[in-house]
């Protein structure tokens, strides 16, 4: 029943699909290739393999795991990292007047103008990488966490200061949960940026991953494997945004329940 | 325990600014139960702002236990007027109630045990599981009383606490406040609309004008104790009382150069 | 006490701020832990970016990036802030379109200038559209989860004295959504200057801090080049972040009115 | 400037079906006849006025000449004919560089251990970009030493970064052009391992000017005009190294000193079939493309 | 005018239910005012969202006019028990109780001065220009009773809109409350917790249940009018019906087996 409910909340792809396969096949045009064509070589890229590797190919073996493993690792760090400085740029004051410049100056900066900084200071490869995409996708956290913090409640705070919580009880109590709704919409929209910032940490230097694929489809002219490359991102972009709908469903119930009208 | 001498609050500045105390005098002693009366919007959730440390007030001084109040005191307990607000919406009732109490350094077990006995008291068992907004006005504000209670602070603070419980509920309440006054040995401040309220939980009630308040008038309660709902409100000292503080209060209104 | 007062003066603070992360910069470089062949050294690049303001051409490409950057901005607003209330508030809209959305939102830019070369003739055109695409998704989404946020009971009122859905929209919804919604706007800003800046680095073109980077890629000291332009880029972020919170403090001190205080 | 401004309308000289058309170019010495022509008003003479774009390379600038916001585009050869494998319909109506001795090296640091190329075996090479230029002739010359393309790692960095990654040992060896190739000589004392056009990329063709064939066939007075414009720049380029040198500061950020001392390739005068063919031909034998692309199917049919 | 039969409604499913309301008949002719008085946490307030249309309930119905209550009907203002939340922070304390008026399509001075005069009504002259949350808990109860007030709806839903109050600036919303009832041919509920006070103003007191909620009496007030806040309350009817009205409300507390 539920998975008949999951099902139904599909319908738009097929049609979609469909459309675009008929518009493609209509236009002719050698860089808009049909999605049939599409599949076809991502097919062929990644999922002609042996059976007892679920038909997984070398290249989507050696790729995918290793760009989405860095993406996660990127993107973990990015909210410790995010929600932290977040929360404390939101609640001191003081803090927030030397540093935030610093912040507004960073989240200007183009991430790839970045690159030769993060490639002078750390080994190429990984931890280029992961630097890459925690440092492209922290602002969304970071400014919902830090207005969330900023704007909790005045009530909520004066109750916790009366009943003498702690700082660390007021904080994990009150502020967090109270930022929670911001900081999830930080989250949510900072895990699809790790998708992009994670094909852009892969365009310098690096021998290996999903962006790495991307460029090499590009610099070949084969356009049906660019395409390929941009579904196989956008998959992953939903069914990573599914998992994350998923948590938030569970953490933000008490939100959904206080603030539901009929 | 309690001092208040010539406390003054302004909201804003320049043409805008409001007077809010207008230089407040108040000595309350250790156990005391005083009460606070006057007109809507006179300033006394401001006094008692000012009191909890949470406002730092433009002229005067409130010291509790010979110390200057300049950060909100130990030991403290509020009921906010505005109840609904208070309570934190991500937490269960039961949660509300206990989260005070880990200052106390309670282990998880007795934390839970001393919420849901505070939320007996106020009638509402069986309400841990649920969320502040599944539960009626009434009950909100009952929760936040419980929680109040249950932290037995030295000294507690209560800003109309009774305003929105049906009658008997009422009376149990502050059957309830007294009782737990007398044996934790607190102090208690409550502020009331409730004339017969003021008069029959105080052992004082302060009067105070409206904006920018001063204290009109301070009547030390003497009925007897324990009190008791029926024989108590039958006291001829009681509706004496209560005819003297209904004075007051309108008088306050009516002529507003007393004020000053 | 003239402690307290100085370190109220929030220009003073954030140039000490600055100051010291420049100051670390150059020490780095000093001594050697970021060799200046690798990256190049504060004072250099700092002094490359005093020297371009100079520079008429480089003003002109500022001018230029900024012109696009202000039209994307605000075609996204108009656009986003009402497709985010439409999905907001109309629950099958938005589970019936969640799929194509999450899957163009992790769409990156390098795949995505491309194939904007081949859709528009005009440059201009082509920057504003990867601009509104890119930079959508932060007010979207911030404004989708501002609308969770409102008050049901001040939606009610409202609805209790009549209004219908538009009206409670309007006067409720929008207003308590709308400091949401400029976080949204303040991030996607950022982003907005970040796709102009990369279009025109990948697309080239006549002008553009962008294509001025592209130029400096020819240039023996093209890092340092580089460094100075991204430098202004930053500078003009923290210019426009100003501006949008002295806007943000005007027009919703009601919300500071009643989240500030107790500290 | 992209309207299609339509055939027979008589502006200027000579009737041109479009008078105005907007090029890309590279900041790099390659393009510096375009930019001579423009000043030297060699085209206004022909009645066109050519608008020149930076552009950061040549695929993307092939997909602006698609979308139509360019009318014609500097590119290189390789690019090309990868762009014509997969379909796309071009022409080259001019050509613009050529390979000199020592004008694309493999570079190695100061001290080195790698002496010859085939010492690079199992090492790290940066180039620009991957299945391009670069890597077609620096695997040639491992050819030339008994290794193959497998034997190397090939790491796309920008030219500028190459001599950071060279210094921190990043990468064992780049391939350069210049005016880097002379930058990191001075700056970090690297040296040259091996010249990358000898011997079968010897003179080797590097970069021309496209158009789509659609173009070609509605505007054939107009390319004409343009050709006939570029080639007399061209042949000064070739002829004149200070002309090339006064030329280079005004687009690229290359300054006087350095134009002065920079090698550079040399400026063909006319396109030819044989030598294009060698492009195509290399690139067949390194697997760069399934079949051989004939060089007459992408030249005009009349060189008017 | 209004009909509620057999009105059901169930928060919640499974076995964390919770039954609100248990089948509650009402019917209230045009032009009363009728109280509803009931313990804490009984209903109330659900059933009042489920007239104005704010709540589906699971059961029964709710006719106004004849027509069933669907959605919000026309021509209704409710005064909330949460008052503090239903005024909009970003708003003026003027426009709050001005932007009702919009849908009566009246011009904007004309919007102006019918605020200004309901905000003097309630004692609250001057303030238009304050901010909701510049004003003290009384005070922004009284401008949710203006703005009500000010939209002179056919129907008024009152949720204990005079619990913040001060004894005599209860007394004069009370008046106030029934001169414009008689003025404008309104039909009004008022839920209240205050005994006197449901007798005092209502035509009638409906007294009930506690949860799941039904009604356990429904008195009529025949008290002579106009009436006044020292005479009535001396009147031997008066003091009948509250001693009656208090009955009935204890009695439901302490025999729950009655509700059902
Ligand atoms: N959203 C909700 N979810 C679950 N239960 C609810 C919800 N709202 C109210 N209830 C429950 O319904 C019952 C009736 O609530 P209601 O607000 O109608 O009471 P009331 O009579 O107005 O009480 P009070 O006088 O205290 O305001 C309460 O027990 C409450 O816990
Ligand atoms: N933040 C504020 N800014 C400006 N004025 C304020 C502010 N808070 C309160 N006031 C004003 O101060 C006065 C006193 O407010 P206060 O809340 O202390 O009244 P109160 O005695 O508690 O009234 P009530 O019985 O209605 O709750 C009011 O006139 C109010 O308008
Ligand atoms: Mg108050
Ligand atoms: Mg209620």
């Amino acid at each position: 029943m539920r998975f008949l409910r999951a099902l139904g909340r599909l319908w738009l792809v097929p049609v979609v699909l469909v459309a675009w396969e008929v518009a493609t096949r209509a236009a002719e045009d050698v860089f808009f290739p049909p999605p049939t064509t599409i599949v076809a070589r991502m097919h062929e890229m990644w999922f002609s393999g042996p059976a007892e590797r679920l038909w997984l190919t070398d290249a989507a073996l050696e790729n995918i795991p290793t760009s989405v493993g860095r993406l996660f690792v990127g993107w973990l760090l990015a909210s410790v990292i995010g929600i932290v400085l977040g929360v404390m740029l939101g609640r001191s004051a003081l803090l927030s007047r030397f540093i935030d410049p610093l912040i507004q100056f960073g989240r200007a900066i183009p991430p790839p103008a970045l690159l030769p900084l993060f490639l002078a200071l750390f080994s190429i490869g990984a931890q280029m990488q992961i630097v890459t995409i925690t440092s492209g996708i922290i602002w969304p956290i970071l400014l919902n966490a830090g207005d969330g913090a900023r704007h909790v409640d005045r009530q909520h705070l004066e109750t916790s200061t009366v009943f003498g919580l702690s700082r660390s009880q007021r904080l994990f109590w009150v502020i967090l949960p109270s930022a929670m709704p911001k900081i999830f919409a930080g989250l949510r929209l900072s895990l699809s940026l790790a998708l992009i910032l994670m094909v852009i940490s892969e365009l310098v230097g690096s021998v290996n991953g999903i962006g790495f694929q991307l460029l090499d489809a590009q610099r070949s002219y084969d356009l049906p494997g660019v395409w390929g490359t941009i579904v196989v991102l956008g998959v992953l972009g939903y069914l990573l945004n599914s998992a994350f709908l998923v948590a938030e469903r569970r953490v933000l119930s008490w939100h959904r329940g206080a603030n539901r009208t009929t | 325990m309690l001092e208040i001498s010539n406390l003054t609050h302004v909201y804003g500045s320049g043409p805008g600014a409001h007077h809010a105390l207008g230089g407040v005098d108040l000595k309350v002693a250790q156990g005391e139960l005083v009460c606070i009366v006057g007109p809507s919007g006179c300033g006394k959730s401001t006094l008692l702002r000012s009191i909890a440390g949470l406002l730092h007030p433009t002229g005067g001084t409130v010291t509790l236990g010979g110390k200057p109040v300049e950060r909100t005191p130990d030991d403290l307990a509020v009921v906010f007027q505005d109840y609904s607000r208070s309570l934190f919406p991500w937490m269960s009732v039961g949660d509300n109630v206990a989260l005070p109490l880990r200052r106390k350094g309670m282990d998880r077990p007795r934390r839970r045990e001393a919420a849901t006995e505070a939320l007996e008291q106020v009638g509402l068992a069986g309400a841990e599981g649920k969320y502040p907004w599944q539960l009626s006005g009434g009950m909100q504000q009952r929760v936040s009383i419980a929680r109040a209670l249950a932290y037995r602070p030295a000294l507690m603070l209560m800003d109309e606490p009774f305003g929105s419980v049906d009658a008997q509920t009422r009376e149990d309440l502050e059957d309830l406040t007294l009782r737990v006054r007398s044996h934790h040995d607190m102090t208690i401040l409550l502020i009331t609309h409730d004339i017969d309220e003021s008069v029959y939980v105080g052992d004082r009630v302060v009067v105070l004008s409206k904006a920018p308040a001063t204290v009109v008038g301070d009547l030390r309660v003497d009925l007897p104790g324990p009190r008791d709902q029926i024989t108590t409100r039958e006291n001829p000292e009681f509706v004496h009382l209560r005819a003297e503080v209904g004075r007051l209060v309108r008088g306050m209104r009516d002529d507003p150069g007393a004020a000053s | 006490m003239t402690g307290r007062s100085l370190f109220d003066n929030r220009l003073l603070c954030g140039a000490i701020g600055v100051a010291g992360l420049f100051c670390l910069a150059e020490l780095a470089g000093r001594t050697g832990l970021i060799d200046p062949i690798v990256f190049p050294l504060a004072s250099s690049v700092v002094g490359r970016a005093v020297g371009l303001a100079a520079d008429v051409d480089f003003l002109a490409d500022v001018a230029s990036t900024l012109g696009a950057w202000a039209v994307g901005l605000l075609l996204t607003v108009l656009i986003a802030v009402p497709v985010g209330f439409l999905l907001g508030t109309l629950p099958w809209v938005e589970t019936s379109l969640r799929p194509v959305l999450e899957f163009l939102r992790p769409i990156p830019s390098v795949a995505l200038i491309p194939l904007a070369l081949l859709l528009f003739s005009d440059r201009f055109d082509m920057k504003v559209a990867v601009i509104v695409y890119a930079a959508w998704w932060p007010v979207l989404i911030n404004t989708m989860y501002g609308l969770k946020d409102v008050d049901p009971l001040a939606k009610e009122t409202l609805r209790s004295f009549g209004f219908g859905p538009m009206a409670v929209l309007w006067r409720v919804s929008l207003p308590s959504t709308a400091p949401f919604i400029a976080t949204g706007v303040r991030l996607a800003a950022a982003i907005a200057l970040i796709l102009a800046i990369s279009a025109e680095l990948l697309a080239g073109g006549s002008s553009g801090i962008g294509t001025f980077i592209l130029e400096a890629g020819s240039s023996p000291d093209a890092l340092e080049y580089t460094v100075a332009a991204t430098i202004w880029a930053g500078a003009i972020g923290v210019i426009s972040n100003s501006l949008f919170t002295l806007a943000e403090r005007r027009l919703f001190h009601w919300h500071l009115a009643r989240t500030e205080g107790a500290r | 400037g992209s309207e299609p401004a339509d055939t027979a309308q008589a502006s200027g000289g000579g009737g041109l079906e479009k008078a105005e058309i907007t090029i890309g170019a590279l900041p790099i010495p390659d393009s510096a006849a375009l930019y001579i022509a423009n000043k030297r008003g060699f085209f206004k003479e022909e009645g066109l006025t050519v608008n020149i774009e930076t552009v950061q390379g040549g695929a993307q600038a092939q997909q602006s000449l698609m979308g139509g916001s360019l009318d014609a585009t500097q590119t290189n050869y390789v690019s090309t004919f990868l762009a014509v494998s997969a379909g796309n319909k071009l022409k080259i109506v001019a050509d613009l560089y050529q390979a000199t001795p020592n004008s694309f090296n493999i570079m190695v640091p100061k001290d080195s251990p790698i002496k010859t190329p085939a010492d690079l075996k199992g090492k790290k090479i940066a180039v620009n970009s991957k299945r391009n230029i670069g890597t077609l002739s620096v695997t040639s010359v491992l050819k030339a030493h008994g290794l193959t393309e497998q034997d190397v790692t090939f790491l796309e960095f920008p030219f500028p970064d190459m001599a950071g990654k060279l210094q921190q040992g990043v990468v064992d060896a780049a391939w350069m052009t210049e005016p880097h190739l002379t930058a990191v000589q001075k700056n970090i004392g690297a040296q040259k391992l091996a010249d990358t056009m000898t011997g079968p990329t010897a003179d080797f063709p590097i970069a021309g000017v496209v158009v789509t064939e659609e173009f070609l066939a509605k505007h054939p007075k107009t390319v004409a005009a343009f050709q006939r414009g570029l080639a007399k720049a061209q042949q000064i380029s070739a002829s004149d190294r200070k002309a090339v040198e006064e030329i280079l500061p005004t687009y690229t950020k290359i300054d006087a000193a350095t134009a002065a001392v920079i090698t550079l390739g040399s400026f063909p005068t006319s396109l030819d079939e044989t030598r294009l063919q060698r492009v195509s031909d290399l690139m067949v034998e390194q697997g760069y493309l399934k079949s051989a692309i004939p060089a007459k199917t992408i030249l005009p049919d009349s060189n008017g």
